[in-house]
């Protein structure tokens, strides 16, 4: 049988891996955007695995509900990305730097 | 080993796999393919978890429309990927260190000693006649309809927002205002001058 | 009579009228001044009532008002005086006359807002000084900060800046660390009330803790050294009206705070740290004494023979314990305190005066380097006669106030310790010396330069006002029993509360 | 699950609020750019009829409806209220402001409406997903806004900062819930509450949630080291949404502490406790320190709100009716003091120029006496010099912190405001001891945003020589 | 009779405050006419007063006029003691300052020549010299009426005030207010003992009132106090130290003698009167007023001995070699009064105050003689430019021959009494010191007829001024002048005689002095002489006499007979010249050591401690290093989007880490 432990382990190694792309992605934006699908992914993956040992259908609300914020954080946010490129012609990471100090 | 258990790796092979690339990969449109793939299986996995109305939603959603929308941005914005990888390898250590401590912090945790299958046995199957889709859409629109609501606001704002920010209009482009020339008055097109009559002009040397 | 707040008004008459002013705007600057000085005037006519109308038989606080301000913490409206409070109060009503008068014609920019931040801290001071609940107290005590500061910066000297962000850290600075003790004492207490302070027991540690915390929001305002550094850069760049306020009525607001504060809540924290205060008061009548002697600038000069003048205050309130523990018997301390207080009123007199004196040379001369002078007797009689008998003031001669407070210092410091009094002594030498090198480098000998030969003599705004204090001084001088009578009864009861241990 | 009518009634204003918001999104796309002023006053009338409704439909009782997932009490009435007046206080501010600039367009006004409703959402939320939802609404208006200048370089780039960083910590924080979710088996804060004593799980796996939820709250509040979107983000967005979001969201920010750490995971305050202390020192470490090296004025107050934000967690951190009273009056006061400051640097600023830099302000006593007064009681009060009203808030934390014996922590506050102190007088300094350096006049700003800024300032003095009335209202409200 | 006390002490001030304040007003002639009548009503209630005591019809006054005030128990007051020793010092005061006010009339009569034509300060100055002259007379009277230590300190420092305002007087001159700054300074210091002395004497009697303090005294003789360590110190010689070194400086007596030659910049009139007859005795008044103390400590009577013998000896060496005629004048002053300290440390208290009184008169005398020679020689002060004024000046001169005399001790002169019987009272005395100070004071009576009588015949005898502008414009000084000289001449000569029996021998001070009987010096002297006539039988059988001849002879033989000796004299003692002529260098060393030291140490104290360590290094330092700090702390802003996600991770971690794993 699975256990809870194998869900939850799997979805500490995504959301590690995400946060750890964030960290080693210095060039494209967009990658790092992909991570923080990848960090919700995770926690979809917590919630459903609770939801199922729990047998609670809140968990699963809950991931039906990222799912919707999560396609309008990307919409917003690929729409900030295109606007960062349209002023910078860039969206490389290391080149936004002129705030700062 | 079940053959549950066994799906259960594969897909989460998978998915580690898939998630590992699209962290690494230094074409943005792979790292796209493989969130897809990532996508894929955890999908798979959702489905071992009996959220089969969710995985069918993360499909549909995210590899239907998300997906499809970070490919067309990567695709518009053209970016030159040669350059994106430089640097890489500096910050891989310290990436791996993190992606380390925190696994194995996290792991202490989550891992078996509190969440193992002794603690907590697995729940039964769901008898044969359980619906997923039924029982989340009963609770949706009744328990909670008002996050319901607010979600529906979310999606609105972002609508507002992507256009807002997005939506301009490029000098170059041409097209007709149609409501514009619909309102449009005498006055705004034809002025007329009234001048004063033209004075006889000396011309003094 | 006696149901008028009196203090009330004192209070917020000059913060309204100060108000006034600042609306009235800088276009009539005459209207302006006239309106200031009226207000300042009816603020100290209305705080005479304070002084004839004062019990001194009672150690009481009189003239009490008591109204609820913020009924969650406990926090009131809580004013009243007792003998401590009370010359202090007319002090400053009485000093911020002249303040007006001072600045009447040299204040050319912005004379609305000018007398206004005057008038406005006239009431706060006042505040200070008739608040019984500590976090009114406190309030007003930070609220002071705000005018002075501004004073300073927007009219001040070259170096306005650097001396008046300094003053304001400073002060800021030694206060916050106040504001934790109090509050800590309401935790303690569950009221603000000070009066109940007083009576709140404490273990030695948190006096000593409390202590400390008082000590360094009082010690800076003193200022006692070593954190009296503020006080000459601030007085150098602050107008002459600044200065005066500065010397005559904020430096009395540290001292007051010992007396109010310190002493009756800490007396164990202060009779176990007694030696350092002593130590520090002693540092300050004798280094500094020295510093005061090599100043060029005159006003640095009298900065820093007001810090020497205030190490007699801390002095003589923290003789107390020493006294007590030679003889068995409080007797003779209160002679150190009275002492303390007398040099605090008189010190205000003189302070005022001689910083006026200096703003009189300035005013003409624009310069407070004292080689830029010399023989102005030679042109400016009168004034030379006011400024000597200042001087003289300033060195402690007797007949003038400046000698009785020192006087009753040494003579109960002599009770703790001879080599205290033997310190403290030498403030004879020492604030003689810098005071009369300076007199005659400024005054005497021949008209140094063409400035000086031009010089005109004070006219009659000047002498009303370095006249009126004149007699001040001398009155007191010659005859300080009345004040002394004042305060006599709430500084014996004072004592019988410091001597008796809290744990 | 009966549904009845009435259980709208306790969220009548955010229904309101949304109606508006639809409103003015349909109604400006009928609007001629001349005629935008519509939408600004629909916006408007929406803040302060919302307001209104919510005292209207407010009541000392609590109410939980929809199944759990919203609580209407005293708390969430006088957070909403002050949310609604402040935002309008934003809008009136920012109208000169925005049409100098072309940004005077119905998306902004709809924007913000959505992001009051969010906060509104957050404020009267009563489970995680409720809460979660809020935050999100809020957040995705405000990335909206910050980028809304769409040719501003650092507005684009600051946006970006926004959201990766934002993305990030609502990750941590779901991630955080699912923990406890998984502990407790609930959503719902009660259940959540009721459950942790029951729970058999390890307490381990609570802290490990708790910490996310902490993180995740951390960041909406700017607290060190979760802050650092808050200095480029303030610095990069138009002004007028600097302000939008250094004020109401703070209070919205105020209630998701509230409502997640004490009304869900109230037995954990012990754990809870020490994670808000170390942030809170931090918090006021740098954002004192930090502030000074500043020339940039909205950077300055930024690093100035991650100080104010240090003495906010100090308020709750000590877990007391007295702290949570202390912490929403001084949330409260602080989102009124930003509302001021940065209405100052609006009202300075015009076409082409930002007055975002220290320099800029040079001399502005002689340049306009009020301003600079007004200006003056703001930094006053918020470097907490009585008798400004920033004192007392500072004052009744405080007491908060002392009373539950953390004497050491209040000592170390009131220590960095003395540092804190010195940037804000600097401000005080610039203004009024330096000769100006630019000469042109002042940009003539309207009878309302003059009568608002002097409201502004005044209330600083006002509030703070009559602390009593705020501070029943806060205490009521949480009692 | 508290009235007439009142009126006594209260004229001279009305008078003071009138020419003061209103001196424009009433002009020269009313200044001088209000401060005179002032001060002559006081000396005609002085001399009432003091009939009264000799008829025996007024008993010792004691009482208060006000409470000054009253703290922790402790009377302060103001108020009079009016008996037998105060009665002839009011006497002395103001008949001598009397006198002195008339002088005043002529010699300051064209004071503003002395000042630039366009000095203010000079307008009215004849008043103003008026007004603090009677001001003087006024705070002297208030010190010896005085019956506490408040107002003896509030008298002691008035009359230092008043010699500051008087020794500075012509402000233009740079040395006359170095002078009075040093001279108020230099009390200053002896204040600061006297001072201490007091609030000595309050802690342990816990009263300020004479007839208290002297009542408690007896009991406190064994007291022990410990100053330095363990070490124990009687009560009453600390007490008496304290109290001395404050006469030290006010009575001028070494090493604090420093002021005195220099106050000498001040008008020859407050010579005379504060800085040789009044001010400069009022120490020696107040060790004999506090003889109730002294006489309980050896110590202190040997301390004032050996410093009284020192300075009659030495300071007189320094007045032969000097050649300003005020200046000569000046330390015979300072040896005379070491003659009077000598006195009091031999408990001969009576012979002090005797010596006192008959050199207020003749010391007076001389200064006003030597102001008439200064006004004749139109401010010209070196003796070495006069000679020969006896024929143009025959009044000054004749007058000045009998102060001269008066000062050596002729016998018959006041001098001679009084001089005599301290110098056998000393031979009497058997405490420490004494045979060091008998040494001192027979050697010093031979100086003082040196000096005295070189100045005299530079002065008055020989070829007469060289000046030949001098020569023609001098003749004698007005009558205003010459009065006085007259008037002051009389005492000088014949008090002596006719006062000394009761005064010496007599029980004239019986209530007013207190004298042990192991130190009753007079009595002893009182043994073998019974009143003046027995004095002057015994003259020639004791060394004082040949002394003064001796002298007499010296300075008629080297000044008047071998005119170039003097000056081989000074090249075959060059060094003891320098050494004189350079007043043992005093002046220098107190130049380097206090006031250059304390200014070092002020400017050491400014420097290092005030500006370079408390702000530089404190204040500034710790402002900048904030600031330095905050701006490299700004750098972890970086602005880097990866940095900002990992701050946040690291902050993750740490929480992690601390409260989940530990």
């Amino acid at each position: 049988m699975i256990a809870l432990s194998d869900y939850l382990i799997l979805a500490a190694v995504l959301f590690s891996l995400s946060i750890a792309g964030i960290f080693i992605n210095r060039k494209n934006l967009i990658i790092l955007l992909m991570c923080v699908e990848l960090m919700l992914l995770a926690v979809n993956i917590n919630f459903i695995a609770f939801s199922h040992f729990l047998g609670d259908t809140a968990g699963q609300v809950f991931v039906f509900f990222i799912l919707t914020v999560a396609a309008a954080e990307a919409a917003i946010g690929l729409a900030i990305l295109m606007v960062l490129f349209r002023n910078r012609r860039t969206i490389n990471v290391e080149d936004l730097d002129t705030l700062k100090g | 080993m079940t053959f549950e258990k066994f799906l259960f790796y594969v897909f989460a092979a998978v998915l580690v796999f898939a998630a590992t690339m699209v962290i690494t990969r230094r074409n943005p449109v792979h790292s796209a393919l493989f969130l897809v793939l990532a996508f894929f299986s955890s999908a798979g996995i959702w489905l071992l978890a009996e959220a089969e109305f969710l995985a069918i939603v993360l499909v549909l959603v995210y590899v239907g429309a998300v997906m499809v929308l970070f490919l067309f941005v990567v695709m518009m914005l053209d970016v030159d990927v040669a350059t994106m990888r430089a640097g890489f390898m500096r910050n891989l250590p310290v990436g791996l260190l993190i992606l380390f401590v925190l696994v194995l912090e996290m792991f202490i945790v989550v891992g078996p000693g509190i969440f193992g299958l002794d603690m907590i046995p697995a729940p039964a199957p769901q008898p044969a006649d359980y619906n997923n889709t039924a029982v989340l859409g009963s609770v949706l629109y009744t328990v909670y309809m008002y996050p319901f609501e607010i979600a529906a606001v979310i999606l609105l704002v972002a609508i507002v927002a992507a256009i807002g920010l997005t939506m301009r209009k490029r000098p170059e482009t041409k097209s007709q205002n149609q409501s514009a020339q619909v309102q449009v008055r005498s006055e705004d097109r034809v002025r007329v001058v009234k001048m004063a009559s033209e004075q006889k002009m000396e011309i003094k040397r | 009579m006696s149901d008028l707040p009196i203090l009330s008004l004192v209070i917020w008459l000059p913060i309204i009228g100060g108000i006034l002013v600042l609306a009235s705007g800088d276009k009539q600057a005459n209207i302006t001044r006239w309106t200031a000085l009226t207000v300042a005037i009816l603020t100290f006519i209305v705080s005479l009532p304070l002084w004839s109308g004062f019990d001194t038989s009672t150690a009481q606080m009189q003239f009490v008002e008591r109204s609820v301000w913020i009924s969650q913490f406990n926090i009131e409206y809580y004013l009243g005086i007792d003998g401590i409070s009370m010359p202090l109060i007319v002090l400053t009503t009485f000093i911020s006359v002249f303040v007006i008068i001072a600045g009447w014609e040299v204040i050319q920019y912005k004379p609305s807002q000018y007398m206004a931040a005057f008038l406005i801290m006239e009431g706060v001071m006042v505040g200070v000084f008739s608040a019984l609940d500590a976090m009114l107290f406190y309030v007003f005590w930070e609220a002071m900060l705000i005018p002075m500061f501004l004073i300073i910066g927007v009219w001040g000297g070259p170096n306005r800046v650097y001396a008046t962000i300094k003053f304001f850290l400073y002060t800021f600075f030694g206060s916050v660390f106040m504001l934790v003790a109090l509050i800590y004492m309401y935790f303690k207490s569950g009221s603000f009330d000070i009066l109940a302070f007083h009576t709140l027991k404490l273990t030695l540690t948190e006096q000593i803790l409390i202590f400390i915390a008082f000590l360094m929001a009082f010690a800076v305002k003193v200022p006692m050294w070593p954190v009296h550094t503020w006080l000459p850069d601030a007085h150098v760049e602050a107008p002459t009206g600044g200065s005066v306020i500065l010397a005559a009525i904020m430096l009395k607001i540290g001292g007051y705070g010992f007396l109010r504060f310190s002493l009756p809540i800490t007396p164990d924290a202060s009779s176990s740290l007694d030696w350092m205060m002593i130590t520090l008061s002693l540092i300050a009548v004798v280094y500094i004494g020295f510093v005061a002697l090599v100043q060029k600038d005159m006003k640095k000069l009298i900065a820093y023979s007001s810090i020497a003048h205030m190490g007699f205050v801390t002095l003589g309130f923290f003789i107390v314990f020493m006294i007590a523990q030679n003889s068995d018997s409080a007797s003779g301390a209160v002679l150190g305190m009275e002492g303390g207080m007398v040099q605090m009123v008189s010190h205000g007199f003189i302070s005022a005066a001689m910083f006026l004196c200096v703003g009189v040379l300035y005013d003409r001369m624009h310069s407070r380097d004292i080689g830029d002078y010399g023989g102005v007797v030679n042109t400016m009689p009168i004034f030379g006669g006011l400024m000597v008998f200042f001087a003289m003031a300033n060195a402690g001669l007797p007949g003038t106030s400046g000698f009785v407070g020192e006087f009753m210092v040494i003579l109960a410091s002599f009770r703790a310790d001879f080599w205290f009094a033997f310190l403290a002594a030498t403030t004879l030498i020492l604030g003689a010396a810098y005071t009369l090198w300076m007199v005659k480098r400024v005054m005497f000998g021949e008209v140094a330069n063409d400035n000086v030969a031009a010089l005109e003599d004070i006219n009659r705004r000047e002498l009303l006002v370095l006249g009126s204090l004149a007699v001040a001084v001398l009155v007191l001088g010659l005859w300080p029993a009345p004040l002394v009578e004042v305060m006599d009864a709430s500084i014996q009861n004072l004592l019988k509360h410091i001597v008796v241990s809290k744990l | 699950m009966q549904f009845e009518m009435s259980s709208l009634i306790p969220v009548l204003p955010e229904v309101f609020l949304l109606t508006m918001a639809c409103v003015v999104l349909v109604v400006d796309l009928f609007l001629k750019d001349e005629q935008r002023i519509v939408s600004y006053a629909l916006a408007q009338i929406a803040l302060l009829l919302a307001a209104g409704l919510t005292v209207a439909v407010g009541s000392a009782e609590t109410q939980i409806i929809f199944d759990n997932h919203v609580i209407r009490d005293p708390m969430s009435d006088l957070l909403k209220t002050t949310i609604c007046l402040v935002s309008a206080g934003a809008f009136l501010y920012a109208k000169d402001y925005l049409r100098d600039r072309d940004l005077f367009k119905g998306e902004y006004y709809a924007l913000g409406l959505f992001a009051v409703l969010g906060m509104m959402v957050m404020v009267s939320a009563n489970s995680f997903l409720t809460i979660y939802l809020g935050l999100e609404l809020l957040s995705l208006s405000l990335y909206a806004m910050v980028a809304f200048n769409r040719d501003s370089k650092a507005g684009s780039e600051a946006a970006m900062k926004y959201f990766v960083l934002g993305a990030i910590a609502s990750g941590m924080l779901l991630y955080g819930i699912s923990m406890i979710y998984g502990a407790t088996g609930s959503i719902v804060f009660q259940e959540v509450a009721n459950g942790i004593p029951n729970t058999d799980m390890n307490d381990m796996v609570l802290v490990f949630g708790l910490v996310f939820v902490v993180i995740g709250l951390s960041f909406k509040l700017g607290a060190v080291p979760f802050h650092m979107w808050v200095p480029d983000v303030y610095h990069g967005a138009p002004t007028s949404v600097t302000m939008f979001i250094g004020s109401a969201p703070k209070l919205a920010a105020f209630a998701l502490a509230m409502r997640m750490l004490v009304d869900g995971l109230g037995a954990l305050h012990a754990d809870w406790q020490q994670m808000l202390v170390i942030m809170s020192v931090l918090s006021l470490a740098t954002g004192n320190v930090i502030a000074i090296a500043q020339t940039n004025i909205k950077r300055m107050l930024a690093y100035s709100t991650i100080s104010h934000v240090g003495f906010i967690l100090l308020g709750i951190l000590a877990g007391t009716q007295e702290g949570y009273t202390a912490a929403m009056f001084y949330t409260i006061v602080y989102s009124i003091m930003a509302l001021g400051g940065f209405g100052i640097v609006i009202m300075l600023s015009r076409r082409g120029f930002e007055a975002d830099q220290l320099d800029d302000y040079k001399g502005l006593h002689d340049r306009s006496p009020w301003y600079a007064a007004m200006m003056m009681l703001l930094m006053f009060s918020m470097a907490g010099v009585p008798p400004t009203v920033g004192f007392f808030a500072k004052l009744f934390v405080l007491d908060a912190v002392i009373r539950v014996d953390m004497v050491w922590i209040a000592l170390f506050g009131v220590f960095f405001s003395i540092i804190g102190a010195f940037y804000y007088i600097r401000i005080v300094k610039i203004m009024y001891f330096d000769k100006p350096v630019d000469d042109a006049p002042l940009a003539p700003v309207g009878m309302d945003t003059q009568v608002l800024l002097t409201v502004n300032g005044l209330s600083m003095l006002g509030l703070g020589l009559f602390p009593a009335g705020l501070l029943t209202l806060c205490s009521a409200a949480l009692s | 009779m508290e009235n007439i006390y009142l009126l006594i002490v209260l004229s001279p001030l009305v008078g003071a405050i009138i020419a003061g304040f209103w001196g424009g007003q009433i002009g020269r002639v009313g200044a001088h006419w209000v401060t005179s009548a002032g001060v002559g009503i006081a000396a005609v209630l002085s001399l009432f007063v003091l009939y009264g005591f000799i008829s025996g019809d007024n008993q010792v006054f004691n009482g208060s006029v006000y409470t000054w005030m009253v703290s922790d128990g402790l009377k302060m007051e103001v108020g009079f003691l009016v008996d037998h020793l105060t009665a002839v010092m009011i006497s002395v005061v103001s008949f001598v300052s009397f006198c002195i006010h008339i002088y005043t009339i002529g010699y300051m009569a064209d004071d503003e020549h002395n000042w630039p034509q366009e000095s203010l300060a000079g307008k009215n100055s004849y008043q103003r010299f008026f007004s603090y002259i009677s001001l003087f007379t006024f705070s002297m009277l208030m010190l010896v009426m005085s019956n506490n230590f408040l107002q003896l300190f509030f008298g002691w420092e008035a009359v230092g005030l008043v010699s500051y305002l008087l020794i500075g007087f012509w402000s233009v001159r740079p040395t006359a207010i170095l002078a009075n700054m040093k001279a108020f300074l230099v009390n200053r210091v002896g204040d600061f003992g006297f001072i201490l002395g007091i609030a000595a004497v309050v802690m342990y009697t816990n009263s300020l009132d004479y007839a208290e303090v002297f009542k408690a005294v007896p009991g406190l003789a064994d007291t022990q106090i410990q100053i330095f360590g363990d070490t124990n110190w009687s009560l009453m010689s600390v007490i008496g130290i304290l109290l001395f070194v404050g006469a030290m400086g006010k009575s001028a007596q070494v090493p604090l003698h420093v002021w005195l030659p220099d106050s000498m910049e001040g008008p020859t009139p407050i010579s005379a009167l504060i800085h040789a007859a009044t001010m400069v005795t009022a120490g020696v008044f107040m060790v004999a007023r506090m003889s109730p103390i002294y006489e309980l400590s050896e110590t202190a009577l040997s301390f004032i001995l050996v410093i009284g013998a020192t300075t009659a000896m030495f300071t007189g060496l320094i007045g032969i070699v000097q050649n300003d005629i005020k200046r000569v004048v000046a330390y015979s002053t300072l040896s005379q009064l070491g003659y009077m300290m000598v006195a009091l440390g031999a408990s001969a208290y009576a012979a002090g105050i005797f010596h006192l009184m008959t050199h207020a008169f003749f010391k007076a005398l001389l200064f006003l003689a030597a102001g008439s020679v200064i006004i004749g020689m139109h401010h010209k002060q070196d003796i070495r430019d006069m000679g020969g004024i006896r024929k143009y000046m025959p009044k000054t001169y004749w007058t000045a021959l009998l102060g001269s005399l008066a000062l050596i001790g002729f016998p018959g002169f006041s001098g001679f009494f009084s001089k005599d019987a301290i110098i056998e009272a000393v031979h009497h005395s058997t405490i420490a010191g004494s045979d060091y100070a008998y040494a001192m004071v027979l050697a010093g009576v031979f100086v003082t007829a040196l000096y005295s009588f070189r100045m005299f015949f530079l002065v008055f005898h020989g070829e007469g001024p060289r000046d030949e502008h001098a020569r023609e414009h001098l003749h004698e000084s007005p009558k205003v002048v010459t009065i006085p000289l007259v008037l002051l001449a009389i005492p000088s000569v014949c008090i002596g005689y006719f006062t000394v029996d009761a005064m010496l021998f007599g029980d004239w001070f019986a209530g007013a002095l207190h004298v042990l009987p192991q130190h009753d010096t007079l009595g002893e002297l009182g043994k073998s002489v019974h009143g003046a006539n027995s004095m002057l039988g015994h003259v020639f059988l004791s060394p004082p006499f040949y002394l003064a001849m001796a002298g007499l002879f010296v300075a008629w033989f080297i000044y008047m007979k071998q005119p170039s000796l003097a000056e081989k004299i000074k090249g075959l003692f060059a060094p003891i010249y320098t050494l004189l002529d350079k007043k043992y260098f005093f002046d220098e060393i107190y130049q380097a050591v206090f006031a250059g030291g304390s200014r070092g140490i002020g400017s050491f104290f400014w420097n290092k401690g005030d500006r370079k360590l408390i702000d530089e290094i404190i204040i500034n330092g710790s402002a900048n290093n904030v600031g330095r700090f905050a701006g490299l702390v700004r750098n972890i802003q970086t602005g880097y989007l990866f940095h900002y996600a990992f701050a946040m991770i690291l902050g993750l971690l740490f929480l992690l880490t601390w409260f989940v794993i530990f």
